[in-house]
């Protein structure tokens, strides 16, 4: 299997959007893209597990290495484990799910997809870059897109919310770029590969320095307290593919940097930072929880909730131990489908109904049963119902942050335990008020999904069904990566 | 052996019910699915039952001590060596026992259901939901592991859920299902972290193996469980304290009973089955299920379970006396009954004779199960009837309804405890049980019982005689057969449940129970309740005045126990003024104007610091250069003299 | 106390007290001719240094050049009687502050460096040697140099045409 | 002889050109159009016979020097000169003065030439005369406009004044080395605190050309005074040529104080930043705007001086090769807006993608090299200059600089936001472009995108530095 | 009175170089400006001459770059002067202050 692939074919298909005059051509290539790049997604999957079931027990598989800038050290280094392909699967469902509802854009429908592809691309290379440039290169890739997505398809005070998003997320990669630079000049061989530098003892001196940059810095992408304030305005500003995107793949870049970065390459740091860290993570999970509870927007309903969602994967990963380190990854599975479910369903609604406001809404299950029914799954998914992939992600955490024996990390553990109960209450006050109760009068004339909606919505509910249902495979798969970083930890 | 297959068929006959009419039951099954839905569930009956035969009187015994038989354990989940969420099958007697109350329980609501349910809008949905909820409550109560039952556990907390919001178009209704969820979340929290303070202490999550960890002296986690401790509290203490914050969610104890009156709000089959019979004595099940770990280890957590459960048997009890709905007194006296299992499982040792009270509780579980079915039906044919919950608009239903009222009394009488129907028999043990163990928790039960006979023939005299009952409108009958079929059978159950010899079956220690008849010990409570039947009697047979004047006499009591004393109000204050007002808004403030707000100061402030210092950009040549060289020679000075 | 001593003094009062008033006076044509002293006042010193040839360029092309460029453009742009517009006290003063201390610096700075002195040959600044080096090529020949700035002129020259041709082309 | 021609071609060229536009201004000249088809043609092939016969070597006993490096860098000068003749084509068509325009021009080029290639001060002084003087006769080249005579009279003196101070240090150097040649400085200087006044003095010089804060503060006023083609010379060509020649000067001629003029760098450098970012930050004026984001620029610029001296020259050098697409692209769209419409304000430009979508993408590639963000070759350009300043190992720096990035992104994001999002009721009309001017665009992009991609290009200057 | 030399001509120099700087920043009429850089130019011959006079008379370098300082001195004003007679056309004045409309 040919990672290469992973690029190309996000690139081709956004060349061939720029060559296309029609807006139907621009629907169904950008469809058949991202449909290509599920496949390629789910054959990397299976290549992967035949390679492993074959005694492959090399960290990294299919690396390939392409010469690229070889004075700085630069090389279009790629390559996978397990944890990089649950994120790779979860990008092909997320970019094929926001191609899918983004059916009815009419304004700009050609730059509209080729943004969209543009983003998946910087996701997909970041996700199986093995050299610190091109994976700093992809993550930055991805902010133009999203600024433009925002500013020019998006809704309410949206230029505030562009401007915001990427400026904090280039200030995060600016801190990202310092820890970059530094961990260059420290590991003495000068080279930006993730693998040789895994090698090297970074000196103690130099990892307390760059740490809480690379840490802070991909912090703010998955909306690390107090970096997350571009999180409720950037998704709510979005169109619905854009909070998709950026709640369901975006956010997830930052906590794969920083556990594929920062700790994997920063061990004893990792865990002089672990307390700061923990504590940090906690706020944003109780804090993330409460400030939803006050709000009355679906999308800043479920932006603040993805601040406390991804505060369990901060938690997994400042835990610091090999199951929760494979909880943070599954939380971040799971939060990249359920929230993109969710974004997808806050858009169908609000293409209905022209309001986000949830108490301007009322019984609208009646009328649209379809929508209303996957609602309530995503949000029992996001309050952890069993048998759907949140349940798995925070269990996993949890038993994973138990393992600590400590008070402090029990009494964190305690707390982020707490937050399922506020979960349930914001979750159930938004949707029993959308879904119950009369029906609103002017909604009277509603329809129910359409297909393409519908099949957006069964595809990301699939994937939170076979993780929830079948959590082992993935497990599988993550674990080895999580036991790698453990095993650097010692 | 027990058949594997023929188990799992048991659970998963009602999913596929849920799976296929949750899907395809708008398009396809519209008017079919409540048969679709009971056949399934018949066979699933039929299944439970034949397991239960096969156990209790093929192979479930080994040397006279009933196994506890894993058939199928699937490794769901893998946390980490020796730390996995198994999906298995437990089969011992009581998830035995609790197989055969829940699909007999759920199938007698399903064929209820056919009537009553009968031209609902929304009539393919209730079965699917009916479906899921039996399915999740079998799957807990096989759960051979203590995340799994977690796991059935919340599912159970979720059709419970949708269940209760089936009127989801009815305000009141949403609102009860809200809470219903919130509150029984907010005590699964304390389970979940119970479960991890015992994973950790026990090193695993399987009930036999944590049981067998936990309970022998020699082994080191049972040893470091109890040299951890918190707060002066050894870990295992906490552990099961927590655990039992969750059984007393679902099972409605005080303080967390809030939500069982109000989840009255969905359609009576519904609870008849999830809030009378099954879902809220998974808590019990629950405690039950641990019971050897409680009873050997930590008495005091015990002791604990035992007093939770007197108190809230009592208290529900003097509300239910107050309530003019009838399915409230239903819920309330369903909180004092299952009350009456905690404490029986409270003041139970482990083992031989002083195990009574588990079999007590047990027993007592599964004869409740028959007559609170029973009830609740009974209501619930009554209020299809009057097409009202209120007490007031009842009164003289015995001619009109003779099948529900003869099916009703029965019920009446065996919740009361008058012998020889079922609630005589398991109360009296539970009642030796005490008196064995706990004293002044006798006592306490001795009063519930006389208070359970008043108000549970309030029920029935204000219903079935006080005054004359007038009809307007059309006159559709007491139901059809559908809806009295099982009623009867039920009302059979209640009748001849009592003589079943529990103990030979359930035990603590798996071992023969024998429990006696001892009828010196039953006139107190048997005269008691006979005592509350004839002040019920009195009061309520036919229209008067009394019962207003008594009230009146007994004012603010009265009034706080009518208005449930006053603890919803209390969790209201709690939630809407100090969780939203002191924690949710400051939260969302904070988020607003300090977070944000240093953000958008950040930008500002920059602007602004751009715009204080345009005026150096004068457009003055000279100026300008007066800054070249005034930088020349800054910089001059600074490297000569100050950064050498 | 020689001659040459007091002739240096003299040289160096007449440079700078001209220059401090061709930079203060406030008639502008003053200035101009404040300024021709300076500059002769400079020429001075290059033939008090010996350097005749360096002190005959400086009066050809300051005297005979620039400072008569500069009066032209006084007489183009100003009328020669009228007073200069006054500097704000602000500016005056911030200027003296930036400019005593660049003295200050500059003056300790050269005062308080020894110089080198070269060991090499002197070679006599005759107008042969330096004619020969300006337009030599090698041996550190100035050829090079000279033709820059021979370009440079043509291309001041070229626009100061076009800058100044412009009431020309307004008028065509 | 042989050595000379080939040695000097780049400086032969241009004179040659120059004097046959003189010429032919002389003679009986030639129509605009035709005459600047023939310039384009001639600066193609001047760009192209770059690339041939070259050889590293010296002349004039070390007064003039060249290397590998050194035709790289005039051949990146050269095509700049050669796009700004096609990317400006509008305002040349016009203008009236185009010959003198481009002699001018060119002479200020040859002055460039010389000045990377200059081995002594004194060649030095007279090459960045040559470089300056004609730009500021240049700047006042919209004749009819008060601004552009405002705008040239403050270059001028400014930049005479600079020259003074410059000269004053240049003295000093030489009293204390007693030498002006670049080879034998270094092994002179000692270290002295006289050396060190002279070479902030000297210093100054370079700074008041690259536009260093404090000594910035013409740009903003001369760029937006002067016609377009002018301020994008200016600020392209003129300020890529004293970075090459600062490179050399401060790895070459003043190594032996490089603690001094690191910390100078840093120093300067992060004001420069911070500065320019500040000022650009609340500019209306396109061209002003492009002023001050040039100057924060520079500040990125002096990061990568800062580092050591192979990476710090490759770097810089890769970044004014991406520096002159970008900033030419933004310039030549700015120019052909302002050209037909008169529109010089960001606001104008609100809801310019509806009419012109194809002005705008460039005007956003541009912006966005500018701002380094990838794919853009700014991202390469900027991570690479970042990279070499952090070999020093001052976090603190590299963070300040890092976040500069931020603020630069804010205004950059500012156009592109009226651009892109803001709704406007009459937006820019329509403009039709010339042919020439879309290739050049064309190619700047393709240049923007693609030089960062293509690898070999930075490996092909580290190889030569 | 001692013997001069070197150093006096710096001195010198030195003060013309700052009242030339000082004229340039105070000076409000352009050609009055001019006439300041001129100052400064001619304080920096001076001092090239008194170098190459006392320290390093084994080579005319500092002549050399006087005569040039000299040559380049009268391109720029006439450059400047140029461009001050342009301005003068079209703000009617020559006062540096009355050209600031480029500014902020």
């Amino acid at each position: 299997m040919n990672l290469s692939l992973l690029i190309l074919i996000p690139l081709l298909t956004a060349i061939l959007l720029l060559l296309l005059r029609n807006a139907a051509q621009v629907k169904w290539v950008a469809l058949a893209g991202s449909a290509l790049q599920l496949i390629l997604a789910f054959v990397l999957l299976y290549t992967f597990h035949q390679q492993r079931i074959e005694g492959n027990t090399a960290q990294m598989l299919f690396e390939t290495t392409y010469n690229w800038f070889p004075s700085w050290g630069i090389s279009f280094h790629l390559g996978v484990d397990g944890i990089s392909v649950a994120m790779i699967l979860l990008t092909a469902f997320v970019v094929i799910a926001g191609v899918l509802v983004s059916w009815n854009v009419t304004k700009m429908t050609k730059e509209f997809f080729f943004m969209l592809i543009l983003l998946s691309l910087g996701a997909y290379g970041f996700f199986i870059s093995l050299d610190l440039f091109i994976l700093f290169f992809f993550l930055e890739i991805a902010v133009i897109p999203k600024y433009l997505l925002i500013g020019i398809w998006g809704s309410g005070k949206k230029e505030y919310s562009a401007n915001k998003l990427a400026l904090m997320l280039m200030g995060g990669s600016a801190l990202v770029l310092v820890g970059l630079l530094g961990t260059y000049f420290s590991g003495g061989v000068h080279s930006f590969d993730l693998l040789k530098l895994a090698q090297l003892q970074i000196p103690v001196q130099t990892q307390m320095i760059c740490f809480p940059l690379l840490f802070v810095g991909f912090g703010v992408f998955t909306a690390l307290f107090p970096f997350h304030t571009w999180v409720p305005d950037g998704h709510s500003s979005a169109p619905t593919a854009g909070s998709m995107f950026l709640a369901g793949i975006s956010m997830k870049l930052g906590g794969y940097g920083c556990l594929r970065i920062a700790t994997f390459l920063m061990p004893q740091a990792a865990k002089e930072y672990a307390t700061i860290i923990i504590v940090l993570s906690v706020i944003a999970i109780l804090y993330g929880a409460f400030a939803t509870m006050m709000q009355k927007d679906l999308k800043y309903i479920n932006a603040y909730s993805s601040i406390s969602h991804c505060g369990f994967v901060l938690l997994g990963i400042g835990m610091l131990t090999k199951t929760a380190i494979t909880g943070a990854v599954l939380q971040m599975v799971s939060h990249g489908l359920m929230t993109a479910l969710f974004f997808a369903i806050i858009g169908m609604i609000y293409e209905r109904t022209h309001t986000r406001q949830v108490r301007e809404m009322s019984g609208l299950l009646k009328k649209m049963p379809f929508v209303i029914t996957l609602l309530f799954i995503v949000g029992l998914c996001s309050l952890g119902l069993p048998g759907l992939s949140g349940f798995v992600a925070e269990m996993t955490v949890f038993v994973g942050s138990w393992q600590h024996p400590d008070t402090f990390s029990r009494t964190a553990t305690v707390l982020a335990c707490l937050s399922i109960v506020v979960t349930a209450v914001y979750i159930l006050r938004a949707v029993t008020k959308i879904a119950m109760g009369p029906l609103t009068e002017s909604f009277d004339q509603l329809k129910d999904a359409a297909w393409n909606e519908k099949l957006a919505a069964i595809i990301l509910l699939a994937a939170i069904l076979a993780v929830g249902l079948a959590p082992n495979w993935l497990i599988n798969l993550v674990s080895p990566g999580a036991e790698i970083i453990m095993q650097k930890m010692q | 052996m027990p058949n594997t297959t023929l188990i799992l068929l048991i659970i998963l006959l009602p999913l596929a019910g849920f799976v296929m009419l949750g899907i395809y039951g708008r398009k396809f099954f519209r008017n079919t699915s409540g048969v679709i839905a009971t056949s399934l569930l018949l066979l699933s009956t039929a299944l439970a039952f034949y397991t239960a035969y096969g156990y209790f009187f093929k192979y479930g015994k080994t040397g006279g001590v009933y196994q506890k038989l894993v058939p199928l354990k699937y490794t769901w989940l893998q946390f980490s060596p020796g730390l996995s969420i198994d999906m298995g099958i437990i089969i011992d007697p009581i998830s035995v026992m609790m197989l055969v109350v829940v699909t007999f329980v759920s199938l007698m609501v399903h064929v209820f259901s056919l009537g009553y349910m009968k031209g609902d809008e929304r009539f393919p949905t209730y079965y699917a939901f009916l479906g899921l909820f039996t399915f999740s409550m079998l799957g807990l109560v096989v759960s051979s592991n203590i995340f799994q039952i977690y796991f059935f556990w919340e599912l159970v907390g979720v059709s419970s859920f949708l269940l209760i919001g089936y009127h989801y178009d009815k305000p009141s209704a949403v609102a009860a299902c809200k809470k219903a969820f919130i509150v029984t979340r907010f005590a699964d929290v304390g389970f979940l972290i119970g479960i991890l303070v015992l994973s950790y202490s026990s090193g695993t999550l399987d009930f036999n193996t944590l049981i067998a960890t936990l309970t022998s002296p020699q082994t080191n986690e049972y040893k470091n469980a109890i040299a951890a401790s918190f707060l002066g509290i050894s870990a295992l203490t906490w552990g099961l304290v927590l655990v039992f914050i969750g059984a007393a969610g679902k099972s409605a104890m005080f303080p967390l009973h809030i939500w069982l009156p109000d989840a009255m709000e969905g359609p009576t089959p519904v609870s008849a089955l999830i809030h009378a019979a099954t879902m809220v004595v998974a808590g019990v099940f629950l405690v039950a299920r641990l019971f050897p770990v409680f009873a050997i280890v930590v008495p005091s957590a015990l002791n604990l379970v035992a007093y939770v459960g007197a108190f809230s048997a009592l208290f529900a009890a003097v509300i239910a006396c107050t309530q003019t709905d009838i399915k409230r007194v239903l819920a309330y006296s369903t909180m004092s009954q299952i009350g009456y299992m905690m404490f029986a499982l409270g003041v139970s040792k482990y083992g031989g004779e002083n195990g009574l009270g588990y079999t007590a509780s047990m027993f007592h579980l599964f004869t409740h199960a028959m007559f609170k079915a029973l009830l609740f039906l009974g209501a619930g044919a009554v209020i299809h009837f009057v097409h009202s919950n209120e007490m007031k608009d009842m009164g003289g239903l015995r001619k009109l309804m003779p099948i529900t009222h003869l099916t009703f009394l029965i019920g009446c009488l065996a919740i009361a405890g008058v012998p020889p129907f079922a609630g005589f028999f398991s109360k009296e043990e539970i009642l030796l049980a005490a008196y064995q163990h706990n004293q002044s928790i006798y006592w306490i039960a001795l009063i519930i019982s006389a208070l359970t006979a008043f108000y549970m023939f309030r029920l029935y005299f204000q219903i079935f005689w006080n005054k004359e009952h007038h009809p307007h409108g059309e006159h559709h009958g007491e139901g059809g057969l559908s809806m009295m079929m099982p009623l009867v059978l039920l009302a059979i159950g209640a009748a001849v449940a009592g003589f079943i010899p529990f103990g030979h079956f359930v035990s603590s220690d798996g071992t023969r129970l024998d429990t006696g008849f001892h009828l010196q010990f039953s006139i107190a409570p048997v005269a008691l309740c006979l005592a509350g039947i004839f002040i019920a009697m009195r009061l309520y047979k036919k229209q008067n005045a009394m019962p207003q004047k008594l009230a009146a006499s007994l004012k603010g009591f009265y009034k706080a126990a009518y208005h449930k004393f006053y603890i919803d109000e209390v969790y209201h204050f709690i939630t809407k003024k100090i969780i939203f007002n002191l924690i949710g808004r400051p939260a969302a403030w904070f988020d607003k104007y300090i977070v944000d707000g240093l953000v958008n100061a950040t930008g500002n402030g920059t602007e602004d610091f751009s715009a204080t210092i345009k005026k150096f950009q004068s457009g003055k040549v000279q100026s300008y250069a007066i800054y070249f060289l005034a930088g020349a020679i800054g910089l001059a000075l600074l490297f000569i003299y100050i950064w050498k | 106390m020689t001659g040459a001593t007091i002739i240096f003094y003299l040289l160096a009062a007449l440079t700078l007290v001209s220059g401090l008033l061709a930079v203060t006076t406030r008639m502008i044509f003053r200035a101009a001719i404040y300024l021709l002293f300076c500059l002769i006042g400079i020429a001075g010193i290059y033939f008090w240094l010996q350097y005749q040839f360096i002190a005959a360029v400086q009066i050809v092309v300051y005297v005979g050049g620039i400072v008569v460029l500069i009066i032209f453009s006084i007489f183009l742009t100003q009328q020669a009687g009228e007073k200069l517009p006054k500097q704000n006290l602000g500016r005056q003063l911030y200027s003296m502050l930036a400019v005593f201390c660049g003295l200050a610096l500059a003056l300790v700075q050269l005062a308080q460096y020894e110089f080198v002195i070269t060991d090499g040959k002197p070679v006599e600044p005759t107008v042969a040697n330096i004619g020969k080096q300006m337009l030599g090529v090698d041996n550190g020949g100035y050829a090079l140099p000279f033709e820059i700035v021979s370009i440079l002129l043509l291309a001041a020259l070229v626009g100061c045409i076009v800058i100044a041709l412009k009431s020309k082309t307004e008028t065509a | 002889m042989n050595d000379f021609l080939t040695l000097m071609k780049p400086e032969l060229a241009l004179t040659g050109i120059i004097f046959l536009l003189l010429f032919i201004k002389i003679g009986k000249g030639m129509g605009n159009e035709r005459l600047l088809l023939l310039i384009q043609v001639l600066l193609l092939l001047n760009f192209l016979t770059g690339f041939f016969f070259n050889k590293p070597g010296s002349l004039f006993d070390g007064m003039y020097l060249t290397s590998g490096l050194i035709v790289l860098q005039k051949n990146i000068l050269n095509l700049a000169v050669y796009l700004i003749s096609l990317l400006f084509a509008n305002w040349f068509k016009k203008s009236q003065h185009m010959p003198e325009f481009f002699i001018l021009m060119l002479a200020a080029l040859l002055g460039m030439f010389f000045l990377i290639s200059s081995g002594n001060l004194l060649m030095f002084f007279l090459s960045l005369e040559l470089a300056t003087i004609p730009v500021a006769a240049m700047a006042n080249f919209d004749l009819d406009k008060k601004r552009s005579s405002e705008g040239a009279m403050k270059m001028i003196l400014s930049s005479a004044f600079s020259s003074g101070i410059m000269l004053f240090g240049i003295s000093l150097i030489y009293g204390a080395t007693g030498t002006i040649s670049f080879t034998e400085i270094p092994l002179q200087l000692h270290g002295s605190t006289l050396e060190v006044l002279a070479f902030i003095f000297f210093f100054s010089a370079f700074a008041f050309k690259l536009s260093i804060v404090p000594f910035h503060l013409w740009t903003a006023d001369v760029y937006e005074g002067s016609p377009m083609a002018a301020t994008s010379f200016l600020s392209v060509v003129s300020k890529g040529t004293v970075a090459f020649i600062f490179l050399s000067v401060l790895y070459k001629v003043f190594l032996p104080l490089q603690m001094l003029w690191y910390n100078l760098l840093v120093i300067v450098s992060i004001a420069t930043m911070v500065i320019g970012n500040l000022f650009a930050l609340r500019q209306q004026n396109i061209k002003r705007f492009l002023a001050f984001s040039s100057i924060a620029q520079v500040g990125f610029i002096l990061v990568g001086i800062s580092g050591s001296s192979i990476q710090g020259t490759s770097s810089v050098v890769f970044f004014i090769l991406v520096y002159v697409f970008s900033n030419l692209a933004a310039f030549a769209v700015a120019d052909a807006i302002a050209s037909k419409t008169d529109a010089e304000e960001i606001d104008d430009y609100r809801g310019m993608y509806k009419t012109n979508p194809f002005l705008s993408w460039v005007l956003a590639l541009a912006l966005f090299s500018l701002a380094g963000i990838p794919p853009t070759a700014g991202f390469f350009g900027k991570l690479f200059l970042l990279t070499a300043g952090a070999s020093k190992g001052s976090y603190l720096f590299i963070i300040i600089a890092a976040l500069n990035m931020i603020i630069s992104l804010y205004y950059y994001l500012r156009v592109i936001r009226a651009v892109f999002m803001e709704k406007n009721e009459n937006p820019i009309e329509k403009i039709t472009i010339e042919p020439s001017t879309k290739l050049a665009l064309v190619f700047c992009s393709a240049g923007i995108v693609l030089i960062g991609l293509l690898s070999w290009i930075y490996d092909y200057i580290e190889s030569l530095a | 009175m001692i013997q001069p030399g070197l150093y006096h001509i710096l001195f010198i120099s030195a003060a013309l170089f700052f009242i030339g700087v000082y004229g340039f920043f105070t000076r409000r009429n352009l050609v009055t400006m001019l006439m300041s850089v001129e100052l400064i130019l001619n304080s920096v011959n001076l001092n090239f001459i008194a170098f190459n006079k006392y320290l390093w008379f084994d080579k005319m370098d500092g002549l050399f770059f006087s005569i040039f300082i000299i040559a380049i001195a009268a391109a720029e004003a006439a450059v400047a002067i140029a461009i001050i007679i342009n301005l003068y056309r079209s703000h009617k004045s020559i006062d540096v202050e009355q050209a600031e409309e480029l500014r902020y």
